[in-house]
Formats: structure tokens, sequence, C-alpha cells
């Protein structure tokens, strides 16, 4: 396949990768958070991309995808920050390896 | 009900607004180099000496006595005492100032050497517009300079200067009770030395 | 459009390697922002105004600033050190790039006929509001309730225990 | 004739234009010639708000306010209105100071960032008939989008000057920002209902054919005037909720290190971003660009906004010369326990005020009559409960300090 499709999805793919690595590499929380939220964002723009260039663009189901999807990232950027906020409170550290000790 | 105070409040600022412009009394302050407020006749600045008369030369009441140059905190006073002396304004022979400098950048307006002169000779003027573009020399005050007459401090501290000047006419008239007693008794003395011899 | 494309998507790559390399924190999350601000740009590319500026809106506006402020209350992990080299380096890059390679070789051989959709059809504000009320009421509703428990959920979480008080 | 001057200009410019230059060229002058008057006239506009100020908050408080800087070398004063070019001299001549321990990239970047969205947010603003550089379908959206990226370039100066005063005036700016953005859009979102669309050029045209057709005069229209108002002052950063750079306390907020033509930019941004809520609220409930008078326009469309926008500036003037900086618990008490649930009691207001419009058909009149009578009504209630038990507690309590009062 080719085409704009293929740029957009390989873009996203691309942004995808770029998460995921950060995700599992990086040791601090807040960069793991902004890690999933690069993930979140390769998918919105996938269901852009396919809805755009998809057999039937009035329907609007690509566009209304994505503000749901962004209305749950805001939702769990909120509730992750909070809980980072509260481990730090605890281990005055915001290193992932720290959250290992949360198990019960 | 909330915003009624704000509603107030922006009655009043809008009655100053339009007032400013109205009434020329509102207006606190004053275009300064053109118009100026007269000083309060209780305003200090910096230090002048008096003179009696129209001579700043002869009438100058100070006598050199440096008490205000050792007095003052910042030592911005310089005098140097003349060799011979002259007669005041009770007739006594004095000194008087053959330099009498005072550095206004330094003079801190505390007026100390007012306080502390025993002639009446140095006082606080109201002047203040000193600024020159020569900031040692021109800041420099010598004794032409400082040499104000009677009349200036009777203009600039009336109640102060009427004080004084009914003191010192108290003091010339014991003065001059004095030496025409002193005179008659020296008179009386040679009569009497007279009859006696 | 094509060089709108290309430029965008630079700029979202950028910014999204940015975000996972710089040291400091607080260059990470100013590099995010404009990986969001690619991302919004090429919604707009797209024809789908309403998804990019709500984007803008959401993630610039309020992600980000939500992400600066963890970080400035957690202060001493300002300069958390990169491990570069070590296993867990080596194996994020390696499952990232595997993943990466095996979509990309997905989208390549796919047979999914492209449509090249001639007319760009841009969707009404008044259209999405409309099927949100009607068709997707729901979600809709559901939505609503999540983000209220996400609020009420952020501030117990970081309120933590009342001062003075049981914990 | 008077009223189409601008299009005519720039449509005749362009036609003599595309005779010799080549085609691809054209697109990028039509854009350059409709930002060019934006750029050229509200920053100008905004240097003569800082002299209008300064006189204005003098004669407020009964002073003359700045009267002496006239044409150099002559005596003449012309009521110290060159005022402002020696203070733009000034301020381009300045040495450009950058703290040694700042993060240098990010210190300069600050002011950029946050000039582009500023400037961007003119963008979409309907000037006059036919005047707006972008007529977008979602518009107002984009005003809000764009203005919600200015917060994070309060943040990059206030963090990048490593100084306390600044990182506490940015972290003041963003929590007053985030606060009021909420009540900021949905405040405007009455209008949008009414008018059905979120294009800021079909708002102004709704409201077309008098005065009685512009959206303060309907009582849910009144209340989202005022909350609208109140929010774009603290999205402004402006008096009374300059907090972010309270002197007083915090030197000069998030720009407190930055000099010279840096500081002016920040200064300018301050002030356009003011401009632009402004030409937003003129927009969404005074009739934009519309003349009072229905048919009997008397001035060009974009004399009556420029008129508008003018009378609002004076507004400003006099409530930053009325009002006190309030203080920062007091700030988030009223956006959370007053604004925003009052944004949303706004909200079914306008909804409900719709329907008793659409009972009488026949007569406009009296479906106005009984609006303001149940509608406007209800909201007064309301506003009075609501800013007595919740809002005015909170405003007049004696603030509690945890340390300073042992």
């Amino acid at each position: 396949m080719s085409g704009p499709l293929a740029q957009y999805l390989v873009l996203a793919a691309l942004l995808f990768a770029i998460g995921l690595a950060g995700a599992l590499s990086r040791r601090n929380a807040i960069v793991v958070l902004i890690g999933i939220e690069l993930m979140l964002n390769a998918a919105n723009l996938n269901l852009i991309a396919f809805w755009r260039y998809g057999p039937n663009p009035e329907a609007l189901e690509g566009v209304i995808f994505v503000i749901f999807s962004i209305g749950i990232a805001a939702a769990e950027a909120a509730v992750g920050l909070g809980l980072i906020i509260t481990v730090y409170r605890h281990f005055k550290s915001t290193s992932v390896e720290e959250f290992g000790e949360l198990k019960g | 009900m909330l915003g009624a105070g704000l509603a107030k409040g922006m009655r009043e600022t809008a009655r100053n607004f339009i007032g400013s412009y109205l009434e020329y009394e509102r207006l606190t302050t004053v275009e300064y180099p053109e118009e100026k407020i007269p000083a309060k006749e209780t305003a200090r600045q910096f230090p002048f000496l008096v003179y009696d008369g129209d001579d700043p030369e002869a009438g100058l009441r100070c006598v050199g006595c440096q008490i205000c140059e050792k007095e003052c905190p910042p030592q911005c006073i310089y005098i140097e005492k003349s060799k011979e002396k002259k007669p005041d304004h009770m007739g006594k022979m004095q000194l008087y100032p053959h330099t009498f400098d005072i550095d206004i950048s330094v003079c801190m307006s505390c007026q100390i050497c007012v306080e502390v002169c025993p002639f009446e000779a140095i006082k606080m003027d109201t002047e203040f517009e000193y600024s020159t573009t020569d900031r040692f020399g021109g800041l420099l005050a010598d004794k032409h300079m400082l040499a104000k007459s009677n009349e200036h401090y009777n203009r600039i501290h009336p109640t102060e200067a009427s004080a004084v000047d009914a003191k010192r006419k108290n003091d010339r008239e014991v003065a001059a009770a004095k030496a025409k007693a002193k005179e008659e008794a020296a008179k009386a003395e040679a009569a009497k030395s007279k009859t006696d011899g | 459009m094509q060089s709108a494309f290309y430029i965008l998507a630079l700029l979202t790559i950028a910014g999204a390697l940015g975000a996972m390399n710089f040291k400091r924190l607080v260059h990470c999350v100013l590099s995010l922002v404009v990986c969001f601000a690619g991302l919004a740009g090429l919604y707009l590319n797209l024809n789908a105004q309403f998804a990019g500026l709500v984007q803008l809106l959401v993630y610039v506006g309020a992600v980000a600033i939500l992400v600066v402020f963890a970080m400035l209350l957690t202060r001493n992990a300002e300069d958390a050190p990169q491990n570069a080299g070590s296993t867990d380096w080596y194996l994020g890059l390696g499952v990232a790039s595997m993943v990466f390679l095996i979509l990309a070789f997905a989208v390549q051989g796919s047979e999914l006929g492209a449509a090249e959709t001639g007319k760009l059809s841009d969707p009404s504000v008044k259209a999405i509001g409309k099927s949100l009320m009607t068709t997707y009421v729901l979600p809709l509703e559901a939505m609503a309730l999540l983000l209220t428990s996400a609020l009420i959920g952020a501030v117990v979480i970081a309120k933590g225990p009342e001062e003075g008080g049981k914990p | 004739m008077l009223e189409n001057i601008f299009v005519v200009a720039k449509q005749s410019v362009m036609g003599f234009l595309s005779g010799f230059l080549p085609e691809a060229s054209l697109p990028f002058i039509s854009s350059f010639l409709s930002i060019a008057p934006i750029l050229g006239i509200f920053p100008l506009l905004f240097a003569l708000t800082t002299i209008f100020e300064r006189k204005g908050l003098g004669r407020i408080q009964n002073r003359r306010g700045p009267n002496r800087v006239g044409i150099p070398m002559t005596d003449i004063r012309i009521a110290g209105f060159g005022q402002f070019i020696a203070d733009g001299i000034k301020s381009l001549t300045k040495e450009d100071i950058v703290p040694s321990s700042a993060d240098k990239l990010i210190h300069f970047l600050a002011p950029v960032a946050l000039i582009i969205p500023v400037l961007l947010m003119f963008s979409v603003l309907p000037f006059g008939k036919n005047l707006v550089p972008l007529d977008m379908k979602n518009g107002l959206l984009f005003f809000f989008a764009v203005g919600a990226a200015s917060e994070l370039s309060i943040f990059m100066a206030g963090w990048s000057s490593r100084n306390k005063y600044s990182l506490l005036g940015a972290m003041r700016a963003i929590a007053q920002m985030i606060s009021y953005e909420m009540p900021f859009i949905l405040s405007s979102l009455v209008v949008v209902m009414a008018a059905g669309s979120l294009s800021l050029v079909d708002i102004a045209e709704a409201q077309t054919g008098g005065i009685w057709n512009w959206h303060v005069f309907t009582p849910w229209g009144l209340l989202g005037m005022i909350l609208f108002f109140i929010a774009a002052m603290a999205e402004a950063n402006r008096s009374p909720f300059d907090l972010p750079e309270g002197e007083s306390e915090l030197v000069a907020g998030y720009f407190t290190e930055y000099s010279g033509f840096k500081f002016a930019i920040f200064f300018m941004a301050e002030y356009l971003g003011l401009f632009a809520a402004l030409s937003v609220w003129i927009t969404l409930f005074f009739g934009g660009w519309n003349g009072p008078f229905g048919q009997y326009s008397l001035l060009p469309s974009y004399l009556w906004f420029m008129l508008k926008l003018v009378l609002c500036i004076f507004f400003i003037i006099w409530i930053r010369g009325t009002m006190p900086r309030i203080r920062m618990d007091q700030l988030m008490n009223f956006a959370w326990k007053f604004m925003l649930p009052m944004c949303l009691i706004n909200l079914l207001g306008a909804g409900s005020g719709y329907y008793i419009r659409q009972t009488f058909p026949q007569s406009p009149l009296a479906g106005w009559f009984f609006e303001w009578l149940v509608v406007g009504t209800a909201l007064f209630w309301i506003w009075l409960e609501l800013g007595d038990r919740i809002a005015g507690k909170a405003l007049t309590q004696k603030r509690e300090y945890r340390y300073a009062d042992q």
C-alpha cells in the first residue's frame, strides 16, 4: 500500500514506537507517562487518517472517537499525575524503581 | 449584592476623573518648574549666613568662633579666622571669618549648626535648587554665596526672625545701657577723683 | 498539502524524540508540546478542524500544564539520570523497533484499498454536536461520569491526609 | 463606498500585482496584505493605550499624569503624547541582560512563544463587514485553543529565569489561567447556542439589525457578558487579577529577569491578548461590527468596531483605577465557587430562554418580555443568593495564616 494513508500510518507507527521505547526505558515516572500519552496520540492520528481516507468520510466516527480518546487521555493524565505526586510524597522520588515496593 | 460595592467605587473614581479636569483645587500636584508651591515657614534646606545692613562683608554676624564647625556631624563646614578684629553690633570687638565654606553636597540639613550658634549668625534657607553640572566646585558654597541679608531671613522665617531681631535689639539696648552706666560710672569716678584730688 | 505534511511530520517526530531523550524534565515537556502542536497541525491538514483545535486546547492547554505542575511539585527528581546502555535501555529500544518494523511492514504489505476520496468532507461542528447528542449520547454520558470521577479521584489522591487529623 | 474601502484596496493591489508576479507567490502576498494592517494597528493601539492608561489613572487619582514629552528640540508638548515613542526607543536601546544561571535557550524562546499565539488570536476576529483575516468555521474554538497555548510561554519565562519571584509568578499565572479558562469558555457558550455557530463572523451577523438584537439585551447575555468580562480580565492577567506580576510582593512576576526589548514584548503581548479578548467580548455580546441603529449605519463597520474597542479600553482603565488587587485565595474561591456554577446555570438559563421565546412565535416582544420576566428574575435571584452566600463569604472572610499567626 502506498499513498497518503500509508504515510500517515507509518508516521503513527513511528510515534507509537518512540513512545513505547521511552515508556520502557526511562525511569522517571513522569517521562513514562509522557510516553504513554505519545502512544495514545499515535492511535488518535491513525483514527483521523483512517476516517479521512476511509470509504465513508461523511460518517463522523473517526472524529468522535478521537474526541472521546482525548477526553479519556485528559482524565488519565490527571489521575496518573495525582498518583505520581502521592508516591513522591512517600518515597521522595519519582523513579519507577521505587514503585516496585508498592506491591503487597 | 455582589458588585454593588464595585459600582460605588467606580462612581467615586469617575467623579475624581471628571472633577480633576473641572476643579483646579482637586489636583494635589503642581507642574514644578513653572509653578512652585511656596516654601513652608518651618522648611529647612541648607544653611546660610545672616548679615545686617547693606554690606555683606561688614555686616556679617559670624564671629568665626568655629562652634558650628566642630558640631557639624558630616563635617561640611570649613572656617578660617581673621587676624584682626572689628566691632560687632553691640560695639564689642570680635574676630570675623576670613574663609567660611560649606560643602552643600555633604550637608545633611540637620540644623545643628543653627542650634549651637550663639550669635544668630547661621540660619537655614528654604532654597533647594542647587543642581549644577559641576559636582565638586559647584556645590562648594563660599562666604559670598552664603551671605544673605537679614531681610531675606525675615522673609522666609518671619516669626523666628522677628524674635531674633527683638532679642538682638534688647541685647543692644542692654549693652548700650551698660556702656552708658559704665561711662557714667567712669565719669562719676572721674568727678569724684577730681573732687577728691 | 504534501510539503505541509512533511514539515509537520518532521516537527512531530522531532518533538517526540526530544520528549523521550532530553535529560531535563522541563525540556521533555516543552518538546512534548511541540509534538502535540505538530499533531494538531496534522489534524488540520487532514481537514479535521474540530479535532485539531480540541487537541490543541486539551493537550497543550491542559495536559502539558498538568505535567508541568506535577514536575514542579516533585522538584527533587528534576534531573533523573538516563541509563543509556543498560539492559532496560536496550530492551526498550529493541521492543520498540520491533513493533515499528512489524507495523511498517504490515502497512506496506496491506491490500487495503487506499481509497483516494476525491471530495474533502469538512464536518461541521453542528453535525458533530448533533451526533454526540443522538447516536453517541451514552458514550458521552459515560465520558462525563469518567471525567467527574477522575476529577474527584485526582483531588482525593493528591490532597493526601487532612492536616492534623487522622491519616 | 467607505464601507468596502479596504476590500477594494486589497483587490486592486492584488489585481495590479498579479500582472507581473508569478502565480505561486500570490497567496503569500494576499496573506501579507491581510496581516500587515493588524500588525500595524494593534501595536500602535497598545502604545497609545499605555499613555492613555497613565493619564487616565493619574486623573482618577487627581494627578495630571505624564504631560511632558512632546516633539524633541522644541517646547511643543502635545500633552505628553510623545511619551510612548520615547518609551519605545528606550526599550529598544536598552541592554539585554540574561541571568548567568538561566536556561538560555528557553529564556530566549519564551517571549517569542508568547507573542506568536497572541498574534494568532487576531486572525479570526471580524474587524468589520468582510474584514476578517481567516474566516474559520471554528473561529471561537481557535481563539480559545491558541489562547491556551500562551500559558506555557509564561511558564517558560518563569522557569527559565532561575529566580524564585519569576517561578512564583509563573505558578500563580498558570493556576489563575487554568482556573478561569473554564468560565471563560463556558460563559461564551450561551452565544454559541443562540447563534448556532462557532464562527465569529456568523455570531456577529446574527446580531445585525439594531441594538435590540445584541446579545447583551437578553438575561443570559447580560450575565454571560459580565462573567466573560471577569474571566477575560483574569486570563489576561489584568487588574484586579494581576497577581502574577504583583509588584509589591513579586517584583514583576514571571518577567522579572527580562529587560530591554524582551520585556517590551511581554508587555505588548499582555495588552494585545487583552485587546483580543475584548474584541471577542464585543463580538459575542455587543454586536461586533454592527452599529446600534439598524440599517442607518452612519459609520463604516470597522469604525464601529474600533469605537467599541476604545470604549472598552477606557472601561478597563477605569476598573484598574478603582479596584485593588485581590488575594490568591479569594481568586481561587471566586473562580470555583462562583464563576463556574454561575456559568453552568447561565447555560440552563439560555436554553430555557430559547424555549420561552419559541412559545411566542407571533410576537417577539412578548417572548422577549417573558424571557426577561422568567429567566431574568431567576438568574438575578441566583446571582444574589450565590453572590452573598458563597462568593461574598469567600471574598470577605479573614485569611487564615498557617505559620504567621502562631
